[in-house]
């Protein structure tokens, strides 16, 4: 279905509500450039989302779109991907809404593994509600809200996802453009649930996990790190502190949900007839 | 009161297979040609406490239950205890016999002689029940081939045997009841519970996606959906919660599928945040709320109408939904059936509002006619390329609906999104495209109106007295007429099958119409009533209420009419 | 329309500080004994797009924004595009010398010569504002004395620089503005806004716990507890998600704690399942519901009342509840400490129902007497053996009111069941238990009834024009009013702070005395109007509704009417 | 304040309304025997619940009860300890309640640490809506409700638990009464969230995980096992299958919410004076 010659222009270009230096302009980008290297047309993508900053990304490029509810995007995400297989869908939200509001369908997610693809603009923060600790707010970070510092201890999804044994997990940075365009490609194409919790500096509201504080920490996966050896993944996972691996960090190829499911096999389902014969015998039982 | 049908009531522990005995007596009835309702009372646990399956039957219609009963099969001694009271005059309990009647008229039945073994008991007393009344042997017999017949003919054999050794039982000891007078129903009837009723409403509408989380008593719905799903190609999944079900129905419906979500009260509270997404993204949806009491876990197995605020309120915003609230099984179909094209030509959250009664509550209902059902609205599949560069989902229009297209169908972008939108579905905060929008979503409320279902009349049109119901009471209502046109009270009835929207000048000249209105529902409130006096100003004079989780009767709403 | 107010407005993008400057200015505006309404207008975004901040000032009580714009501070160019057009007649635009005013009058201020650095352009607007108005040069000095002086007397000292300087500027350039007439405003009033008085009324209610999720624009009730939640001794827990948060609110005040749980709209529907759970333990908790537009996430920075609807319906399952709806920035405080005690006293949930407007609109209010606070209502803490040993949570009371005790407190055992429950608490599925139980519930409704805060009734009691009102829409209203009434229409107000239940004998002679009444509200289908309908069976003529997002002013209220 | 002659009778007898041979009998007796053995009165605890066969149990003794909502639990039994730290809470609820509708606050319980103990009869099935999937039945077990076998891999409550770093992971069986009261007893004196998942047989719709399934597959970790070591902790996480390890498979000791809250710390709420001198101080800085 893909055609090889989609010009990352078909994604057109659109004024942001985002502040300058925003993460999120460079993630944006990177998403345009693996949808058009990857051949897919806008008409042919879903992105699904919830509500923050990273969730107004569906609104930046071309593509349909589902901007759903905060932390609701995956439960959309599923059902529109279990209704109709062949749309490339891809859930675009923040840490927020993919780990706090959304944490049962996190979860939820990993276990039944449906071909979509989590996209987790990470920024450490409540962005779009003014700089509330996220759950991958780090201990000890003073906001207005946590002015005594954060008490809990941060949510680490890479950890939770690997442990899980979910079937694609990788990190990406913001600042890396050229390796995150090759993870979100590999997310897309890997046939099962993929999550790439992704860096992103919040220059208004996280002044610990700036731009450079990643960028002095974060390191690549090299050739060397075999991301089907789960010990290690589970080992990477934990990997967040003075130093912070980029890459696919775990990846299995346990079947996806779909694939399991006959209906889900046959196509969209709004194009399959309603089979009135097989009901009338259905109805005759009831005789 | 007395009347012409005969009440049979199987009471016993949870997992002693009672609903098993009442199901199979009931199909044998109906296929008997005889008129059923049934009443199921059980409790949240799986096994002990007390159960009862009831079954009213009569050569003439039956739409309620009752108080009075008139054979009374006591799988154990507490039902003894819990109902032998309610016997009728010339009553009978059926009981083993090493359980114990006291001094009510009763047949013991030796069950371990009758049965080889205990699995057979439910057998040997269908075989009771349909030897002392009169039920032709070969109706249970053939249910029991057709129930069997996959476990083998040796199991078919020696159920039949059973079966047969019960009647003979019967005949031999002489136990009397009248036989039920000859039938009239027709060819082809059906056995169906309110529940299933919805699921093939659903399935007749080409329901394609169910998303739920399991909650007594709407399982059933999306159990009967699973049962049929791989062979009518429907996708039904198990949400890790009652906000996902919501969501996820809201994303296969954007994906082009006919969604069906059932659940009920706590269940669909969590559902309301979904609801309102639904409102402004416009996204047809069927929701299927089967009502128990509250608040809260409340009575978890029983029955009540204490819903119906919830589901016009819910939500935070305000957009167009309406509200369908079936009052026989057969409406449970034909109203779930219609709830999908309603929902997808006005592109709005639609319900449908039953309540744990009906959900169990088996009838014989006359076959529907798959192929006199209306075509089915669809959305916009295919679309050329030059309108699909300038298609947009939310594009103003006179009656509020915009052409709804499918993702991926076309190379048209379908943007849906919560925030308010411009008309191609992106987020503004820009206040005249707000107003735009809103008025374009409510407008779509007066196409609702115009296809509204008006409510069924029974009875004189200057009625003494006139009952206003709505939902599963009907049949309670209109047996409580009856019996007052019997003793000489110029009764009606008004039965609401669609609660929202309301039509009030249609309503006002009706209501006024009689001497005295009073509104019965299951609910501590008068939620209808209410409602009834928002949309129209009406008052009505007096509230029948019932909120002890069990349905009317026509006994229990004629004792607080005070006739 | 005249009058004799100034509204300033301050205009510029998210991140410019121009809630900085508005704060200062107004709260100068109250230390110098003016009036004020501050109304904010921002977008869901953080830095960018544009945003205003509008004080209109007077020495007579002013209570809602106005459309005319008299002095309008330009920070952005955009400022002037969007709102210049809404300059009066003698009406000032104050702009930095490199931006543009077109041909609209206007002081261009050489801003980056009066302040040294940019980030004293704040103060520099402040100052040349301060000097305009001709407001005494010492009350912008020791606000800034008392705002800054934390971070010690060299940031005091250059940016009373920066103001002198600009203060100076101003008479030096020989710019002109009427000064504004000598003041009344007393001594010690407080400039709040909504949302800080709904967290110093529960403060002063004795809160002690508060559970939230952030969501604009009920956020800043939670932070404001939270800044004084060290010495006040309260617990604020930011939750997971919405449901923790009520979840989280009803355990704590199982516990004894005196509980808040802020939100708004979307967050709200997620905790309706709660809000039901909190009618069957029989829970005080106390809702602060600031609304936003709907559906779902809607205009997430702007103002409306549509989910009126969804606190009154909120929840499945009947069960009593309140709420009120502050009219008044004063009613905030005063409200929201009072539902505290009705909680406590009713063991029901309380709605505190606001909005963005009156969130973010900043009052001169007047000192509150905290000594003259009437006691808490509190619940049953200590408890000898023997009562302890016979306690009931659930008692059957004539009130419906059972005593509740706090677990730990006392060898009683608390006992709170969301299934329906026996006097004890525990899970019953009894009839008879489940009746009296409801009804004793119930019943606590007529106590509720009794304490109804009746409406606010100011005009002429036969009036021509009766506009009927509630929460924040109250101060528009009473300005339409009053012009009316100042151009010969006898008009009169009816303000409602308290919603719900209502009084309905009460209300219907008051109603029906007017020649014509009108109900005004922030929302798409005039929800209050429908409940009047519902609770009285009295229709109001017509129905001024606005649902832009935007706050109600005079003006457009009488431009629907017509006036 | 625990009083050393509490005796088991004090937690009283009652009716319940489970099947005959259901493993909720032995917790049940288990939870008695471990807080009378405590020391603990009745009036000093206060039992939580959601709904479900196992959140029924607070009813079936003598205690302070929260029944709630299903899957609501948690969120209560925290906001009730931190309200009155005194109260020794004590959360049972079923694998649905816990990992199921409240898997959001079963993640953030373990990362929010309060001194609460989570007692999750974990029978791999939904009991009391008949027999349903639970999150934590196995993958390809047949429920009326998954007819084609359940496609999702199941949850690990110890492996999540785990890889979060919680501070006390247990495991029990309610066929090995003696061990499940000194886990029960550890788990409430352990200063901070402390989850015991209890395997219970489910008579009437888990055929699978049966009695003797769990009999002949469980084992109790010896002395050598040091629970403190993660590392060996998440490898026993993942013992499910021939083997399944019974006892304390992770404890550590990292700080608990309540502890750093000055207002909690201070005693119940309930008890503490409104400060309307500090109100009156506050309230003037608006003037
Ligand atoms: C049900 C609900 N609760 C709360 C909100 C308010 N809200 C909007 S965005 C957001 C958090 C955003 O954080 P994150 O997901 O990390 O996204 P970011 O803005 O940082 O990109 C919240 C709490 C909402 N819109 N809906
Ligand atoms: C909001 C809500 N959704 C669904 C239900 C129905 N429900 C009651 S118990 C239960 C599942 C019980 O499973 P589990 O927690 O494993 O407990 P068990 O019965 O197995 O002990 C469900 C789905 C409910 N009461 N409330
Ligand atoms: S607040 Fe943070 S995340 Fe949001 S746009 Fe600004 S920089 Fe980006
Ligand atoms: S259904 Fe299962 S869990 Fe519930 S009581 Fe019966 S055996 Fe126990
Ligand atoms: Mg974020
Ligand atoms: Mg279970």
């Amino acid at each position: 279905m893909a055609s090889p010659d989609v010009s990352i222009e078909a994604y057109g270009e659109y004024e942001t509500a985002w502040c300058p230096g925003c993460g999120n302009f460079a993630i944006l980008k990177s998403v345009k450039t693996a949808l058009a290297g990857l051949g897919l047309e806008p008409h042919q993508v879903l992105m699904v989302s919830g509500i923050g900053q990273a969730a107004k990304t569906p609104h930046y490029l071309n593509a349909n779109v589902f901007n759903g509810l905060h932390g609701r995007s995956l439960p959309a995400a599923q059902g529109a991907k279990l209704s109709n297989p062949e749309l490339k869908v891809v859930v675009e939200s923040g840490d927020g809404c993919s780990y706090g509001e959304g944490g049962n369908h996190f979860i939820a997610a990993l276990r039944r593994n449906v071909d979509i693809t989590l996209l987790a603009h990470d920024n450490q923060i409540y962005g779009l509600t003014k700089g509330q600790a996220s759950p991958t707010t780090m201990e000890g970070q003073v906001t207005k809200a946590q002015p005594g510092g954060v008490m809990n201890s941060p949510f680490n999804p890479i950890a939770v996802a690997v442990a899980m044994k979910a079937s694609f997990v990788a990190r990406g940075f913001s600042g890396s453009g050229e390796l995150l365009v090759k993870l979100i490609q590999q997310a897309i194409e890997h046939p099962g649930f993929a999550l790439v919790d992704i860096l992103q500096p919040c220059v208004s509201f996280n002044k610990t996990n700036t731009f450079s504080w990643y960028r002095e920490r974060v390191y690549e996966l090299d050739e060397s790190y075999d991301p089907t050896d789960w010990s290690a993944a589970m080992e990477k996972a934990y990997e967040f502190g003075e130093k912070i691996p980029l890459g696919v960090i775990y990846r299995n190829d346990r079947p996806r949900l779909g694939s399991r499911i006959p209906a889900v096999s046959a196509g969209p389902l709004a194009k399959q007839p309603v089979p009135m014969d097989t009901l009338s015998s259905i109805m005759a039982k009831y005789a | 009161m007395s009347d012409a049908s005969v009440n049979i009531c199987i009471g016993g522990e949870a997992g002693q297979g009672l609903a098993t005995v009442g199901q199979m007596l009931a199909k044998s009835l109906v296929r008997g040609g005889y008129e059923i309702t049934v009443h199921q009372d059980y409790m949240s646990r799986i096994r002990g406490g007390h159960n009862t399956f009831s079954i009213r039957t009569s050569t003439e219609s039956v739409t309620a239950p009752i108080e009075r009963i008139d054979i009374l099969v006591a799988l154990a001694q507490e039902t003894v205890v819990l109902h032998a009271g309610d016997l009728a005059d010339n009553g009978l309990v059926i009981i083993d016999s090493e359980l114990d009647a006291g001094d009510y008229p009763h047949i013991k039945v030796p069950f371990k002689e009758i049965a080889p073994k205990a699995i057979f008991t439910n057998i040997a007393a269908l075989g009771i029940l349909a030897a002392l009344l009169g039920l032709d042997r070969d109706i249970p017999a053939k249910l029991i081939n057709d129930t069997f017949g996959k476990k083998g003919q040796e199991i078919v054999d020696q159920n039949v045997e059973v079966l047969d050794k019960a009647m003979a039982w019967v005949n031999e000891s002489g136990a009397d009841f009248p036989d039920l007078p000859p039938a009239k129903g027709g060819e082809g009837r059906l056995m169906l519970s309110g529940n299933e009723a919805i699921a093939l409403g659903a399935l007749a509408a080409g329901v394609k996606f169910c998303s739920f989380y399991p909650m007594t008593p709407s399982t059933s719905v999306a159990l009967n959906l699973i049962s049929y799903g791989a062979k009518m190609g429907v996708v039904v999944e198990q949400a890790e919660d009652e906000i996902a079900a919501v969501n996820m129905g809201l994303g296969a419906s954007f994906a082009g599928a006919r969604t069906i979500v059932p659940t009920s009260g706590g269940g669909f509270a969590l559902m309301t945040e979904g609801v309102s997404l639904a409102g402004i993204i416009e996204q047809p949806i069927v929701f299927a709320l089967v009502m128990r009491p509250g608040p809260a876990t409340g009575l978890p197995t029983r029955s009540e109408q204490a819903d119906l605020n919830l589901a016009l309120y819910a939500g935070h915003g305000e957009f167009p939904r309406a509200i369908y609230a079936p009052g026989t099984v057969g409406q449970c179909f034909d109203l779930t059936h219609k709830a999908f094209d309603v929902a997808e030509k006005y592109q709005s959250p639609v319900f449908v509002l039953s309540d744990q009664f009906q959900a169990d509550s088996f009838r014989a209902v006359e076959p529907f006619h798959l192929d006199a059902l209306p075509e089915p609205v669809l959305p916009l599949m295919e679309m050329d390329d030059a309108e699909a560069a300038k298609y947009e989902r939310y594009a103003i229009t006179d009656s509020g609906v915009s052409p709804r297209a499918v993702p991926g169908m076309s190379r048209a972008l379908v943007v849906a999104d919560s925030d308010e939108h411009t008309p191609d579905g992106h987020i503004t905060e820009d206040k005249m495209v707000r107003v735009a929008q809103q008025d374009k979503r409510m407008r779509k409320g007066q196409g609702l109106l115009s296809e509204v279902i008006p409510p069924e009349y029974v009875g004189d049109e200057t009625p003494d007295l006139l009952l206003v119901c709505w939902g599963s009471t009907r049949g309670a209502v209109l047996e409580a007429a009856q019996e007052l046109r019997d003793t000489g009270t110029s009764a009606a009835v008004m039965h609401f099958s669609q609660v929202y929207p309301l039509n009030a000048q249609d309503l006002l000249p009706k209501l006024e119409a009689a001497n005295k209105v009073a509104c019965v529902e299951s609910n501590a409130t008068g939620q209808f009533a209410d409602l009834l006096q928002r949309e129209t100003g009406y008052k009505v004079a007096q509230k029948v209420l019932r909120y002890d989780g069990w349905p009317f009767t026509a006994a229990s709403i004629l004792e607080q009419l005070g006739a």
